[in-house]
């Protein structure tokens, strides 16, 4: 197992606020880190400074040996992180098919960029790939805002993953979904781990301490604790600050 | 969209099956004028001359026996819209005259396309001296007088009230309204008033008074302005607000203040001076019967616009009747050098440039109602001929 | 010389700054209310202004007195902007984009309003006149009775109508709805009704605008275009619907206006009140004061 | 119209067809566009055997704006960008255009400066405009329009608010045929080819990965990053592909009219580009050349029978953004989409 994704004394202040704080970790491939904490621990702050969506004021973020601290969201994108939203964020207007066909023609030359799409073969295979591995085959010429929320949150996923990143970032990929629905995605991310390095959030602590590799605690903005789940369940501090509290 | 090119199919059919016109047929004469947007006003004024004047023409038996017809077309005072327009009138009414064009933008790119389509044109409104100067065209005549002939006239009266007067310029910031302050500070320079400072306001300004500090400490005797239409009202009022007008002589551009805005600028207009070609005051039979007649059509007083368009009709007669016919040539030969008798007194076209030449006067507010109080004959007031394309 | 130069430039300028500052607050404040609040773009708000002029033209000479005018105007503008806003902006204000389709809607109605009143009212200019005519000097300052009597006026509108918004119950009902329709709908706000009474209260505003601005600029079809980007620049700069921001920005920004045409030529006013626009929309994109109702 | 934008699903037991909406409904906006060609050319013909010149010019000039229309809807349209400042570039082409001719009578001189300046100058406002997005770019857009305006109208050698006349008519050399720009026949075939080929790149550029991404950019901005795409770059694109678009289009019009005036950079410009556009169809392409069409018949027989035309075509906007959204095409296009499936099942 390599790493792929460290986090190095992560931090953001928003006023006075430390809303992160000096937040360090590693992602090892082809295993599932997730990251758990209460509400407002700043899970998902974590996730923005990761991505780049938010500029953080202290540390750094090295995807494969590089430093990629400070760059906006698109270039960590090309650098290879691929991330999903807790509020679904699609193009509801587009079909499923053309929300994949977007996200997969990065996977293209850049010379195919002004060919017309059909030409964008690899970005096609790879579309029907996604759609029978996330089940959305029948689906694919809907409008991705008729789809029920499930299968939203499905597509969610498979529109992160469609440009073949090294680490899957999944913001909260059950966030409001049926116990069956729940237990379906847990099964499709550990499958997905066998390909790509995830680090997930997720609020469902069955499904956390059933498919995670390694979890990471927050706490306040600050990292409580991190190990395997038998390890983090056994933590007194984690105990009382988190589940004394959940 | 087949059934919209139809419709334009068969409305190219029917202007082509027109038959050469017979003596009983009407002389077309094209109005471009704006009937709508901000010039609106001026247009109504244009309208209501010509519609005047037509209607007596016919009257009395037409031009040569054919009747005048007027076809209106709506330019929006832009010159766009009046090219497109005139086309129209052009090619499909194929009208013998066009006339009506009120900005000067319009009236050169009019002339253009009438130029182009070897058409005769004249505006009654457009006063910029580049349209019968630098930019002459052949094809285009100005029955009305232009600003070099009003400023001519307004600035020989200033000196004659106020000898040596120091004089304070307002225009509208644009190439218009500086030019204008430009011919007339030339002028008025020329006869011994010392300027005492110029300003000029973006055009549309809303409120005069940010200038009116810098006039203050300028103690002028006269203010010159060239600000026009709602602008005026702007200026008028606010410097009355501010108790400005006391011991100034305002004058102006002759568009300055006109039958459309004076009644909005109210006491405010009041001794406010100009130098025009036309006056509703002017002692002549033919004026009293002209605004007797313009009143109980239009329900209003004449302008200058209504009158130099009303007096177009009788050029455009005159022309036709000398050359016997309405082909352009022969029609532009006979318009060189035409006297013709107008409610103004009588006008000069001249040949060299096709500039009307008349009697300029100068008239002031009193009592909301414009009064002669000075004129110039026309060879003082016209200057120079400056056309040589032609 | 230099004291002449403050008794008769500087100082007039600031003071008339000051009363244009408050005429353009005047028309800014209906506008940042319905921006602010319903987050609808009024492009016919020019032409609402202008409108309310009309009306004040129209009842003063049947003799309605001035002060009357004040009432009765804003009073008749209400019903107008009811019908307005649910006969059309309420059509379409769950379409997706709707800052684009009510401004597209609205500029569609502000082309009819203008042609309409033109072809009511005629093309010419008219003016009322001045309801306190007069000047007072102070130290050489000539300052006009009824623009004194604006300022004031003005300010105390702009009180009454913070007052309103932010302090009635009324004005917190609206604030919720502003803020999340579907929470407020739930907490039994008829969203509907207040969102139609908001725009109805921000096209009163204009009338009202319209009534004590027509003796100053007068009255014709195009008056409503005269203040509608100096006002859009203020409500921006000032932050979407909020109040103080509007009275901030829209003084600050006259007053540049009228201190550049000083220092430079006063052409170059109007692109200058644009690059703070842009300036302020791209420092600061929420406005000096931030939104109202959204923290 | 052989293969449908149908995709065979490779490796299932059985084939799925996916049909690519977007591809099809480009496809029925070709076929719209082939109609509309169809149409003025008969309409040539008419005018031809007519020996008519006004109608010929007319729809010439329609064209021509049609084209400042196609730059509103990319905006508009595929970017989700509402522009109120749009003549802006149609006036600097225009400008530009006129400027050269008078120098050097060479359509092609005249074109390239047209585009050169069109790049130079749609980038650098692009990066003021594009800092700022929805309204607030509408009122950017409004704003920059208003300030050139202003400069023209100011700058006495471009003939300040009088215009620049005396623009000559030119030969417009194309390899096998020369055009006078004074044919009215031959100008109106030019242009209608010439706008036909804007309607070309523009569809096959929004046929593309980067023009799927400008419709990406329309439905949910921000989203856009996480697929590896910078907004802004992409916003500046379309900007300047827009300002493009709009500065060749002008070119046209002094070639046509011989004169250039401060008027066309006015927001009554704008503002029509963007009427058209609505009473089109947003987002179709074709609704710009259609819209283009309907106003200005719309402007020509309304205008000629009431000098209030603007209440009419005023309440006709309304009516289109309550209840036809996507305008005369978001009506017309299922049609032919709907033909165009049927067609291959």
């Amino acid at each position: 197992m390599s790493v792929v994704l460290e986090v190095r004394g992560l931090g953001v202040r928003f006023g006075g606020i430390r809303a992160v704080d000096g937040v360090s970790f590693d992602a090892e491939s082809n295993a599932i880190t997730t990251i758990i904490g209460p509400n407002g621990a700043g899970k998902s702050t974590l996730f923005n400074l990761i991505s780049g969506m938010i500029r953080p004021s202290s540390g750094k973020v090295m995807l494969r040996g590089v430093d990629l601290t400070g760059r906006p969201p698109y270039l960590m994108q090309r650098a290879g992180m691929g991330r999903s939203f807790q509020i679904t964020n699609l193009f509801f207007e587009l079909t499923v098919f053309e929300n994949l066909r977007l996200a997969a023609q990065r996977l293209e030359t850049t010379g195919r960029f002004l060919l017309p799409v059909r030409r964008s073969e690899r970005a096609l295979a790879r579309v029907h790939e996604l759609v029978e591995r996330f089940a959305l085959a029948p689906k694919a010429g809907e409008l991705a805002g008729a789809l029920s929320h499930g299968e939203q949150r499905r597509l969610e996923i498979a529109v992160a993953l469609a440009t073949e990143p090294s680490i899957l970032l999944l913001d909260e990929p059950t966030q409001g979904m049926s116990h069956s629905d729940t237990a379906d995605t847990a099964a499709l991310i550990r499958d997905l781990a066998r390909d790509v390095t995830i680090l997930l959030i997720e609020h469902d602590i069955g499904v956390v301490m059933d498919i995670s590799n390694h979890i990471v605690v927050m706490h306040q903005g600050r990292k409580l604790a991190e190990g395997a789940p038998a390890v983090v369940r056994a933590d007194p501090a984690v105990k009382s600050a988190y589940f004394g509290h959940a | 969209m087949i059934r919209t090119t139809l419709i334009l199919a068969s409305l190219c059919a029917t202007t082509a099956l027109t038959a050469p016109a017979f003596a009983a047929d009407p002389i077309k004469i094209g109005v471009v004028t704006p009937l709508s947007g901000t010039y609106t006003p001026i247009g109504q004024q244009v309208r209501w001359g010509l519609e005047l004047a037509a209607s007596e023409v016919n009257a009395a038996g037409g031009i040569m026996g054919r009747q005048v017809q007027l076809i209106f077309e709506d330019e929006e005072a832009n010159p766009s819209v009046a090219v497109q327009k005139a086309e129209k009138l052009f090619d499909v009414q194929k009208v013998d005259f066009l006339t009506g064009t009120v900005n000067s933008g319009s009236t050169l790119a009019v002339g253009q396309t009438a130029e182009r389509a070897g058409k005769l044109i004249a505006t009654t409104v457009s006063f910029a001296d580049s349209i019968t100067t630098d930019k002459c065209s052949p094809n285009v005549f100005r029955v009305n007088a232009r600003a070099g002939q009003q400023s001519t006239a307004l600035a020989a009266w200033v000196i004659k009230q106020k000898p040596k007067a120091k004089v304070y310029f307002l225009g509208p910031d644009y190439e218009m309204g500086r030019s204008t302050v430009a011919t007339f500070k030339k002028t008025v320079e020329a006869l011994g008033a010392t300027p005492a400072g110029e300003v000029f306001a973006p055009l549309d300004s809303k409120d005069f008074t940010q200038y009116f500090g810098q006039l203050r400490q300028a103690r002028p005797e006269v203010l010159y302005t060239s600000v026009a239409g709602n602008d005026t009202v702007r200026l008028l009022t606010q410097m009355q607000d501010f108790g400005l007008l006391k011991d100034l002589l305002v004058v102006g551009a002759s568009g300055t203040v006109t039958s459309q805005n004076i009644a909005a600028i109210g006491a405010a207009a009041e001794g406010f001076g100009t130098g025009v070609g036309y006056s509703t005051q002017i002692d002549t039979p033919e004026n009293k019967t002209f605004v007797a007649a313009f009143k109980a059509a239009n329900k209003s007083d004449p302008d200058l616009y209504g009158a130099d368009s009303y007096g177009l009709i009788y050029f455009y007669k005159a022309a036709v009747e000398k050359a016997k016919s309405t082909d352009t040539d022969k029609v532009r030969e006979a318009m060189r050098g035409l006297e013709w008798a107008t409610p103004q007194g009588k006008k000069t076209m001249r040949a060299g440039d096709h500039q009307a030449i008349q009697p300029m006067y100068v008239v002031r507010v009193s009592g909301g109602q414009f009064k002669i109080v000075g004129n110039v004959s026309g060879e003082e007031a016209i200057g120079p001929d400056d056309c040589k394309r032609f | 010389m230099f004291l002449d130069y403050i008794q008769f430039v500087l100082a007039p300028q600031m003071v008339t700054g000051l009363s244009l500052g408050m005429a353009v607050v005047l028309v800014a404040l209906g506008l940042t209310i319905i921006f602010g609040l319903l987050d609808v773009i009024n492009m016919a708000h020019g032409e609402f202004y202008a409108l309310g002029a009309y009306l004040a033209l129209a009842l003063g000479a049947s003799g309605v007195s001035f002060w009357l005018l004040i009432v009765i105007v804003p009073l008749l503008m209400m019903p107008i902007g009811y019908v307005v806003e649910r006969g059309l902006i309420q059509r379409v204000f769950n379409m997706p984009d709707r800052h684009v389709t009510t401004l597209l809607l609205t500029f569609g109605l502000g082309l009819v309003l203008e042609e309409g009143l033109k072809v009511v009212f005629g093309p010419t200019t008219q003016r009322p006149a001045t309801p306190i005519p007069g000047a007072v000097e102070v130290m050489g300052v000539i300052l006009p009775t009824y623009r004194m009597f604006l300022i004031g006026l003005g300010a105390a509108i702009v009180i009454a109508v913070a007052l309103v918004v932010n302090k009635t119950r009324l004005g917190a009902m609206v604030r919720a709805a502003a803020f999340d329709r579907n929470m407020a709908a739930s907490l039994g706000v008829p969203v509907e009704r207040v969102f139609a009474g908001t725009f109805a209260f921000g096209v009163a505003l204009a009338g009202l605008a319209g009534v004590l601005l027509a003796p100053i600029y007068s009255v014709f079809p195009t008056m409503g275009r005269d203040f509608i980007f100096l006002a859009f620049t203020v409500v921006i700069v000032g932050g979407m619907g909020s109040i103080a921001g509007a009275v901030v920005a829209g003084l600050v920004i006259t007053q540049i206006q009228a201190l550049s045409s000083l220092v430079v030529s006063p052409v170059w006013s109007d692109p200058i009140v644009f690059s703070i626009m842009v300036l302020v929309l791209v420092l600061r994109p929420q406005g000096l004061f931030g939104r109202l109702g959204h923290g | 119209m052989v293969d449908i934008n149908v995709v065979e699903a490779k490796g299932t037991a059985r084939p799925k067809r996916v049909i690519d909406r977007l591809g099809l409904a480009m496809r029925a906006s070709h076929v719209l566009v082939a109609l509309f060609v169809v149409a003025a050319l008969i309409f040539a013909a008419v005018g031809v055997i007519q020996d008519d010149r006004f109608f010929l010019r007319l729809g010439t000039e329609a064209l021509i704006f049609a084209g400042l229309a196609l730059s509103v809807d990319i905006l508009l349209g595929y970017t989700g960008l509402l522009s109120l400042g749009q003549a802006l570039y149609f006036g600097l082409g225009a400008y530009v255009s006129a400027v050269v001719l008078k120098e050097v009578p060479s359509f092609w001189a005249a074109m390239a400066a047209a585009l050169v300046v069109a790049l130079v100058i749609g980038f650098l406002a692009g990066l003021i405009a594009n800092r700022v997005r929805g309204v607030y770019f509408a009122l950017v857009t409004f704003g920059l329009a208003q300030v050139a305006a202003r400069a023209v109208y100011n700058t006495r050698s471009l003939g300040a608010s009088d215009g620049l006349i005396g623009v000559p008519v030119v030969p417009i050399d194309l390899g096998v045929i020369t055009v006078m720009s004074n044919s009215p026949a031959g100008f109106f075939l030019f242009t209608l080819g010439f706008i036909v080929v804007l309607y070309a790149v523009c569809a096959y550029l929004l046929d593309t990965p980067f023009g799927r991404v400008l419709l990406a950019l329309r439905a949910n901005e921000r989203r856009v990053p996480s697929l590896g795409y910078s907004t802004r770059n992409l916003r500046l694109s379309a900007y300047v592909l827009a300002a493009v678009i709009a500065s060749l289009s002008g070119a046209l019009y002094p070639m046509l009219r011989g004169f250039v005036s401060p008027e066309l950079l006015f927001f009554t410009t704008s503002g029509n580009a963007v009427i058209t556009v609505v009473i089109g169809g947003v987002g179709t392409l074709a609704g710009a050349l259609y819209g283009g069409v309907i106003l200005t018949v719309l402007k020509s027989v309304i205008g000629s029978l009431t000098e209030h035309h603007l209440i009419v075509i005023g309440l006709l906007f309304m009516a289109t953004v309550i209840f036809l959204p996507k305008g005369i095409m978001g009506v017309v296009r299922p049609l032919i989409e709907r033909m165009l499936r049927g067609g291959k099942r």
